[in-house]
């Protein structure tokens, strides 16, 4: 059994490898930062469109749309004790620019690079900084990146005290904390645990002293160990598994759609594949509502659309259902009436490989011969990166809240070249979306929100129509928990699952 | 003679195997005091079995039977299993033809001279020592304190089959049965061994049993002699008089061996007639 | 036929060092059978294994029909002298029927007419073709001694060296290989070089021997001279005296020999 | 692998005897780490795996994937990489893993603990109750009990660990409750002492803290049997066939018609001689516990190296493959030398 | 040995006495002879029997797998009624996640499994052989250079090892094997050279020496065979570790691809059921232990035959 005043997770937590904010980028280092670091701006949970301030307490726009100003709430204080001042936010957000790590790109898009950053973010008062643009980019899409584990505050103090050789702290932040959330992270150990403590400095204080999360890897041990009570959460349970413990009297599950989607990616560079019949017979070959009900119960719903539901702009249409016949039609108007082979990266032990072999069943009906190549998560990547596979199954998770982080990997691409630069899934999939790109781009800098909600709009239609992506389902997360655990909350991101008002009874 | 020592009347051993029975001996009876008897026999003629059968030694698959098998007037064939241990290597001892392969590689010669001595007697660690030592000087060891503390490996063939007649023997038994304990040695320490067990007979009264293939060696150190063959005993008489033998199998070993007396060629060679093994 | 001149046999080196042979000498007429004997140990088998290139020659000068041997052995050597071991046990490939046995040195040597010359060197060991495809586990001991001589035979070498081929036989069959290899020397006139610790079987078999110890010759002298008990070496005489069986007494040698 | 000498020789000789030994030790030992280092660090280097990926994520722009490329000098020729690590390896300098950011020995220094106490726990396990089954099948071969403990033994050999592990994590763990489950120690427990050795058992033990050492006996029981019955499976079955070959000796024989009891025969005896090559079995079956606990770990939840290795290796981060796969080798060695040195100790006949 | 036979209870006679007659007069007769003595301590021992009896089952369903199988290994039924069913009378061991018929999968393993021993066992083997006799054979320093490769190999973490193979050569059944192949020859190589080392001073080898056999011809004619059956003991004890490895491969996503219906990875995918829906991993892991068993129980039984030195 666990303390009373102590929640124990079961989680998958080995790809951790870094608990610096400025560095984080992982699903599970996301959610551990959400719980022990503040960040400037915040959206409500319920109604994603809603902005608040977290750590600002205001902001204004300028005039042209290209200087944000804002202001921070007063008296905050760090877990160590230094009050949090408009100096450390830009610190933060300047230190993110500068260390230029992987998630940098999120601040880093609005014009800012490690030479003028210190220029364009620029604290203005005690309580009060700038930010200054290079385009008039619509404000919600800059506050939303404002939103993401990027840019939680640091205490600037105690990072520059561990600062070694100009790295700004880096090398000790990686396993250290230094940020004024409600939890502070007390220890890691790599594949291991993770244990976060209460911040008596925070302003409300957490019902929970502490809060750790264990690795266990094996989905069947989390079960065991939930049911047994030794944990308080399981969070990586199959949906059998999640079936079972919802019998269990003791045991209660908890939903929220996330913002990930499922889908089978199409390289182009396959002259099969490359044909518009032969992408659209493929759509409809897949049997979506039965591999949600079955192999993806409770963990994905049908949607077919690259924006999740509840980012701007996101519409539900669900055109393709399982229908052979038809997809037989559009197969000889290819000109491959009896089929054709092709191959399909899939990640071993994951969910992928069950959904990948549950599509190999239906495209074989239209004569499709699907070969599954299993692989490690790194391998396929690897290979998907290098545009070597015919088709491969993945999932793709939102890096902030702004439909442009889809938009602009789904329906963008600058140059379809195999040397390019930038590698989003239209890349990848050696996808060139024609006057698509030029549409995300003007999407991005529409100040109007209901206008820019329906530039994208009309691209998710087209993506859905023409696109090399057989989008199947967005996710689902489900914890399953002891009845006495209250208010564990799961947000619509992977770093919005908040335990600081979580308590056990 | 009065009681004899060592009473064997038809005593029979028979392994069960897959290919059908085989009776190694078959009816073998004989009586034993207080003197040298030799059993000859070419290879597999069942002189070891005979030797073993009497310690109840015969390995697994062999089973053993008896009209009558008797040492000093105690049944060994009902003796209990303790009784038993404690006639072995207290009264009856054997030395094994090869001590290459009897001595235990891993325990000094001491050590297993001890062990043999304080599984009999109740005696104190350094009275056992001293008792074993004693023995390897009367087994005419060199250097009985080296010797002592060697193992098996460090010693030569000669020095290990006297450790192992210093072993059988330092329990005083009444009786020792010695299988080949020279076949492993060159001419010159085989006689040297021989030496030490003619002593020990005529000078402590025991009884030897004293099995070999040599004809030659056993004519002239043993009283009396066993003419085995195919598991029976086909002849039994003086040593002495083994030049006189009246069965054509014993004839035939003593006559097949080139002497350097006289220089016979072709040699003659043995005819088997089938009836000597009925 | 065979000469051997110094010949020295050292194993191993430093602490590990062997001198098995010191400085052996001794010379074989063509036809002629030659014994070696000694105690155990003393570097009998070491010679014939030197001369055949089983053993090193570390000095001296090993000359067959004339001509110094080479290192490594020729073909040609193989087909002049062959060996027969002591163990008849160990011998035999025991996954080997007789016949392949047998035919292995014919093909070795790209020999025709197998067939014929295999039975035929059955039959000059005594054994029928009956033989021919059993296995060393269904032979007795000195039917397997056969067998080796037969294939040292197949080759017709000139020179046989036996390494004590009858020390582990009965007395029996040691009469009766020793019976075959004096027939088979006149009938194939064959030079023999005869290993044994047992005086009265050198005798038997060999006009002259060379008696040794510790790697080196004691003495060299003839079977002639050993039946008479004319031995101008101590360890000669002993050798001799421990030959006539067990003695109770320590007495003069001479006087066993009646016995 | 022991090369056994002849005996003898005066004191000096038994000197140089054993530096040549040792120079031979030092030797074979340099001469196979190297050859692990190389072989794992080609294999390493042909893995279709971007190694960047595992540092900078999916979603790094190019140019953070290309200055990552750079710091972990996988732009230089293969050859050069190989001796800027060998060289960095000298000085005991493995790199950092990318995974856990930690050097490279840190992680093993925490990771090899674990496995060790299991393993050796497992391997206590398994000599305790093996070598009495297996002297006990030999002594009375055919029967009930030899029939028993070879189809006990050949179970051992044939069921996937995986599934052992999970049935025995269920009966015992969730049904009976008799042990603890997954992990080391208790969330309790685990801030009640301070790590020094790394082996809990031991840390807990020499700390005082007896109530975290019995949950960490609980914990660490389970998958201690689980392996413990594997090492079991085989060196009852190395016993059981080691001692019917010594059974069959004339020394046993020997030591019979000295009058002995059947007990002292056999354990005095017969297993002083058996357990000359048991040692080996015992050091090899425990190095292989050392190595082939990975999917123990991942079941029991066991922060030691055999996950670790994998889960680099799936993760393309080299440098902890190579130095998990160094200290797998190293330790190999070792028990190696250890086992030659037993051996010495067991049979005079090797001094 | 020589001197008088003893008599025998009974005399062999007819088929038997042909086969066991002390003078073969063919080739034919005399193997034939060696086989059925083989065979009769081979049969004398009921486990080993049993063995052969599962061995020769495995042959027999994987040669009929299409016979016997009642549905498609690879084709699942309906996602929403057929996923996850208990075994009964239409799906004797149940189905799986995709709503396949896991006897079926079962029964179509076999041929995986066959091809993964018998191909381990055809590369293992030859190249523990050749290097063990050799090395053993030539001593000096052919012998150190090899035992130092072979050390490598053998200090190697097999799984380790054998994960970074599959990894380079990319996942697939032929790879695996290829791995499993690499990793178990080094024992193999051991024993060789140890028997080799025996046998390369005795008597019967030096006699061919001096018939001027190449050594080639002596390691290849004379060592070898003497080598083999202890290693084939080995072998077959092998086959349960080389089918686990193939399914700890299988298990890491690593060994056959899906939908192949391998029995390792059978239950890789039967572990996230493993508690309510106990078959689907425990079918295949059932059939991974009886052949296991099997193969053990047959390499026992061998070893009383083919191993002289522990046959008593
Ligand atoms: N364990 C056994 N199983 C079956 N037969 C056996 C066994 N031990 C001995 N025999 C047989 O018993 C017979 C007699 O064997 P024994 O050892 O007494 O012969 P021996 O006269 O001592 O011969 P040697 O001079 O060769 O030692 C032989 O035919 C032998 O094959
Ligand atoms: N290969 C070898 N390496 C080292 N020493 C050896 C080798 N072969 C023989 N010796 C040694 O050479 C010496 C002579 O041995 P050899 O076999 O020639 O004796 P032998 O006279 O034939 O004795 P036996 O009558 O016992 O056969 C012995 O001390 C032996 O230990
Ligand atoms: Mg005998
Ligand atoms: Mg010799």
């Amino acid at each position: 059994a666990t303390p009373p005043d102590t929640l124990v997770e079961a989680w998958k937590l080995d790809e951790i490898i870094s608990l610096d904010p400025a560095e984080l980028f992982e699903f599970t280092a996301s959610e551990i930062a959400g719980n022990t670091y503040e960040r400037l701006i915040g959206f409500d949970l319920k109604d994603v469109s809603k902005i608040h301030g977290e750590v600002a307490e205001s902001w204004t726009v300028s005039p042209d749309g290209k200087t944000l100003t804002f202001k921070i709430r007063q008296g905050k204080k760090f877990a160590s004790g230094n009050p949090l001042t408009a100096e450390d936010v830009a610190f933060s957000l300047q230190r993110a620019v500068i260390l230029d790590k992987s998630p940098a790109f999120i601040i880093g898009q609005f014009g800012f690079t490690k030479d003028n950053v210190k220029d364009k973010i620029k604290q203005t008062g005690p309580y009060e900084f700038t930010m200054e643009l290079d385009k008039p980019y619509a404000p919600t899409f800059v506050l939303y990146c404002l939103t993401s584990s990027v840019a939680s505050v640091v205490d600037k103090k105690l990072v520059m005290q561990n600062e070694k050789d100009g790295d700004m702290g880096y090398n000790w932040l990686k396993t250290k904390y230094a940020g004024s959330g409600p939890f502070t992270i007390r220890d890691w150990k790599a594949n291991e645990v993770v244990v976060l403590e209460r911040n008596p400095n925070y302003e409300k204080p957490t019902p929970l002293a502490r809060v750790i999360y264990r690795h266990i890897k094996e989905t069947a041990t989390q079960r065991l160990l939930l049911e047994k009570g030794d944990v308080d959460v399981a969070r990586n349970l199959n949906p059998e598994e999640m079936a079972a413990v919802s019998k269990n009297p003791d045991i209660k599950t908890n939903s929220g759609v996330k913002g990930g989607v499922w889908y089978v990616g199409l390289n182009q560079k396959n002259p099969n594949l490359a044909k518009p019949e032969v992408r659209e017979a493929l759509k409809y070959l897949v049997d979506y509502s039965a591999i949600s009900d079955t192999i993806m119960k409770n963990q994905a719903e049908v949607h077919q659309t690259f924006l999740p539901k509840g980012f701007l702009g996101a519409i539900d249409d669900k055109p393709y259902k399982l229908d052979v016949a038809k997809a037989k039609d559009l197969l000889t108007k290819a000109g491959l009436p009896n089929g054709f082979s092709m191959t399909m990266d899939v990640r071993s032990n994951s969910e992928s490989a069950s959904i990948a072999q549950a599509i190999q069943q239906t495209f074989a009906q239209a004569g499709v011969k699907l070969e599954l190549i299993p692989g490690d998560g790194k391998q396929v990547l690897t290979k998907y990166r290098a545009r070597q596979h015919d088709s491969v199954i993945y999932r793709w998770g939102a890096d902030y809240q702004d439909p442009n982080t889809n938009a602009d990997t789904f329906a963008a691409n600058d140059d379809n070249s195999d040397n390019a630069k930038a590698k989003p899934l239209t890349w990848r999939n050696a996808w060139d979306p024609g006057p698509l790109t030029a549409k995300t781009r003007a999407a991005v800098t529409e100040q109007d929100p209901e206008k820019r909600a329906a530039m994208y709009q009309e691209l998710q239609k087209a993506v859905l129509k023409d696109g090399p992506f057989i989008i199947m389902m967005q996710e689902i997360e489900v914890m399953a928990m002891r009845k006495n655990v209250e208010g564990v909350i799961i947000g619509p991101s992977f770093d919005t699952n908040f335990v600081s008002q979580a308590k056990k009874n | 003679m009065t009681k004899p020592l060592l009473d064997v009347e038809d005593l029979r051993v028979r392994f069960h195997l897959r290919t059908g029975t085989v009776e190694a001996v078959r009816g073998v009876s004989f009586q034993l005091g207080r003197e040298r008897l030799g059993i000859v026999g070419e290879s597999g003629s069942g002189k070891s079995q005979t030797g073993r059968a009497i310690l109840g030694l015969t390995p697994p698959p062999g089973e053993v039977t008896a009209q009558r098998l008797a040492f000093d007037g105690i049944d060994l064939l009902t003796a209990s299993k303790r009784t038993l241990r404690t006639l072995r290597g207290g009264r009856i001892s054997m030395v094994m033809q090869d001590p290459k392969y009897s001595l235990n590689p891993v325990m000094t010669i001491g050590e297993q001279i001890i062990e043999a001595y304080k599984a009999h007697a109740k005696a104190g660690r350094n009275e056992a020592r001293d008792k074993a030592l004693a023995m390897l000087e009367a087994v005419k060891m060199r250097d009985p304190q080296r010797v002592f503390s060697l193992y098996p490996h460090e010693v030569s063939g000669g020095m290990g089959q006297r450790a192992m007649i210093a072993m059988m023997l330092v329990t005083d038994p009444d009786l020792l049965i010695a299988d080949e304990p020279t076949s492993a040695l060159d001419v010159t320490v085989s006689m040297e061994v021989l030496r030490i067990l003619d002593e020990l007979v005529s000078e402590r009264g025991m009884g030897l049993i004293f099995i070999s293939h040599d004809l030659k060696l056993v004519s002239s150190f043993c009283d009396r002699v066993l003419v085995m063959y195919a598991g029976r005993v086909v002849e039994e008489l003086e040593a002495k008089n083994l030049r006189e033998a009246k069965h054509p199998y014993t004839q035939g070993l003593m006559r097949c061996l080139p002497t350097l007396a006289d220089d016979v060629r072709p040699l003659p060679t043995l005819n088997r007639d089938p009836a000597w093994a009925l | 036929m065979l000469d051997i001149q110094n010949l020295q046999v050292v194993f191993g080196t430093g602490r590990l060092r062997v001198d098995a042979v010191k400085n052996v000498s001794f010379h074989v007429e063509p036809g002629a059978a030659y014994g070696l004997v000694g105690e155990s140990g003393s570097g009998k088998s070491t010679v014939l294994r030197a001369i055949c290139g089983l053993a090193p020659i570390t000095a001296g000068r090993v000359r067959v029909d004339g001509a110094a041997v080479t290192t490594p052995r020729g073909k040609a050597f193989y087909r002049t002298v062959q060996m027969v071991f002591q163990d008849p046990y160990a011998s035999l490939h025991p996954r080997h029927t007789v016949d392949r046995t047998l035919a292995e040195p014919l093909s070795i040597h790209g020999e025709k007419d197998a067939e014929a010359r295999i039975l035929q060197a059955l039959r000059e060991v005594g054994l029928g073709p009956s033989f021919r495809f059993r296995y060393p586990h269904q032979l007795s001991g000195g039917q397997r001694q056969r067998i080796a001589i037969a294939r040292a035979l197949i080759l017709r070498p000139k020179v046989l060296l036996l390494d004590e081929p009858t020390s582990a036989l009965d007395a029996s069959v040691q009469a009766e290989i020793l019976n075959l290899l004096d027939d088979l020397r006149r009938r194939l006139g064959l030079t023999y070089i005869l290993v044994s610790h047992d005086l009265a079987v050198v005798a038997h078999l060999c006009e002259r021997l060379l008696v040794m110890r510790h790697g080196e010759a004691v003495e060299e002298t003839t079977s002639v001279a050993l039946r008479s008990g004319a031995a101008s070496n101590d360890y000669t005489q002993s050798l001799i005296h421990a030959s006539q069986g067990f003695t109770r007494a320590v007495r003069p040698s001479t006087q066993a020999l009646a016995g | 692998m022991a090369s056994s000498v002849a005996n003898g020789g005066g004191g000096h000789d038994a000197l140089r005897f054993y530096l040549t030994k040792t120079a031979q030790f030092v030797i074979v030992l340099a001469t196979t780490l190297l050859g692990l280092v190389a072989v794992t660090f080609f294999i390493g280097r042909v893995v279709p795996i971007d190694p960047v990926i595992a540092i900078v994520g999916d979603r790094a722009p190019a140019h953070v994937y290309e200055r990552a490329r750079q710091e972990l000098g996988l732009d230089l020729p293969l050859i050069q990489q190989f001796w800027i690590y060998l060289k960095k390896a000298a000085t005991g300098d493995f790199g950092n893993s990318v995974l856990t950011t930690n050097p490279v020995m840190t992680d093993i220094a925490n990771a090899f603990p674990a496995t060790l106490e299991l393993a050796t726990l497992g391997t206590l396990i398994g000599v305790i109750l093996g070598i009495p089954l297996g002297i006990l099948a030999a002594v009375k071969r055919g029967s009930f009990i030899d029939q028993f403990v070879r189809v006990l033994g050949l179970a051992g050999y044939s069921i996937p660990i995986f599934w052992l592990g999970l049935m025995g994590l269920l009966v015992f763990y969730a049904k009976l409750g008799w042990v603890a489950g997954p992990g080391r120690i208790d969330v309790t427990y685990s801030y009640l002492y301070t790590p020094v050795t790394n082996i809990v058992l031991l840390d807990t033990a020499m700390q005082g803290q007896w109530d975290a050492f019995w949950d960490a006996v609980s914990h660490i029981i389970l998958p201690a049997c689980l392996l413990g019955y594997f090492s079991l499976a085989y060196i009852s079955r190395m016993t059981r066939s080691f001692m019917l070959n010594e059974l069959a000796q004339e020394y046993v024989i020997a030591a019979r018609v000295k009058g002995l009891s059947e007990m002292r025969v056999i354990w005095r005896h017969a297993l002083r001689n058996a357990a000359v090559p048991l040692v080996t079995v015992i050091a090899l079956s425990y190095a292989n516990l050392l190595e082939g606990s990975v999917l123990t770990e991942t079941i029991f939840a066991w922060p030691g190296l055999g996950q670790y290795i994998t889960n680099s290796l799936q993760n393309a981060d080299m440098n902890a493959v190579l130095g998990g796969t160094l200290v797998i080798g190293a330790v190999f060695v070792l028990l190696n030398l250890v086992s030659d040195l037993l051996y010495r100790l067991l049979d005079p006949r090797t001094r | 040995m020589t001197g008088a036979p003893l008599p025998l209870a009974s005399e062999p006679s007819g088929m038997r006495g042909w086969l066991l007659s002390a003078e073969p007069n063919s080739r034919w007769q005399a193997r034939l002879g060696r086989f059925y003595l083989g065979w009769r301590a081979f049969t004398r021992n009921p486990l080993a029997v049993i063995g052969l009896g599962i061995i020769l089952m495995l042959i027999l369903v994987a040669v009929f797998a299409d016979v016997i199988a009642p549905y498609s290994p690879v084709a699942g039924g309906d996602l929403r009624t057929q996923r996850l069913l208990p075994p009964s009378g239409t799906y004797w061991f149940g189905t799986d996640d995709q709503a396949r018929d896991i006897f079926s999968r079962v029964i179509h393993g076999s041929r995986i499994t066959l091809f993964v021993v018998v191909l381990v066992a055809l590369i293992a083997t030859p190249i523990g052989l050749l290097v063990g006799t050799v090395s053993g054979y030539l001593g000096g320093w052919v012998d150190t250079v090899l035992m130092r490769i072979t050390d490598i190999f053998l200090a190697f973490p097999r799984l380790i090892l054998a994960l970074a193979f599959v990894a380079a050569l990319g996942p697939g059944i032929e790879n695996a094997i290829i791995a499993i192949a690499i990793t178990s020859w080094p024992p193999y190589a051991r024993i060789a050279r140890a028997e080799t080392m025996m046998i390369r001073n005795s008597d019967f080898i030096a006699a061919v020496k001096l018939q001027g056999a190449s050594t080639p011809r002596i390691i290849l004619g004379h060592v070898v065979p003497l080598c083999l059956s202890s290693l084939i003991v080995r072998v077959t004890l092998d086959m349960a570790g080389i089918i686990l490895t193939a399914a700890g491969l299988g298990f890491l996503g690593l060994g056959a691809q899906p939908p192949m219906p391998e029995w390792g990875a059978m239950v890789a995918t039967g572990r996230n059921y493993l508690i309510d829906q106990w078959w689907v991993a425990a079918m295949p892991g059932l059939a991974i232990f009886v052949v296991s068993l099997g193969f053990n129980l047959l390499g026992d039984g061998l070893r009383d035959v083919l191993d002289p030195k522990a046959a008593k």
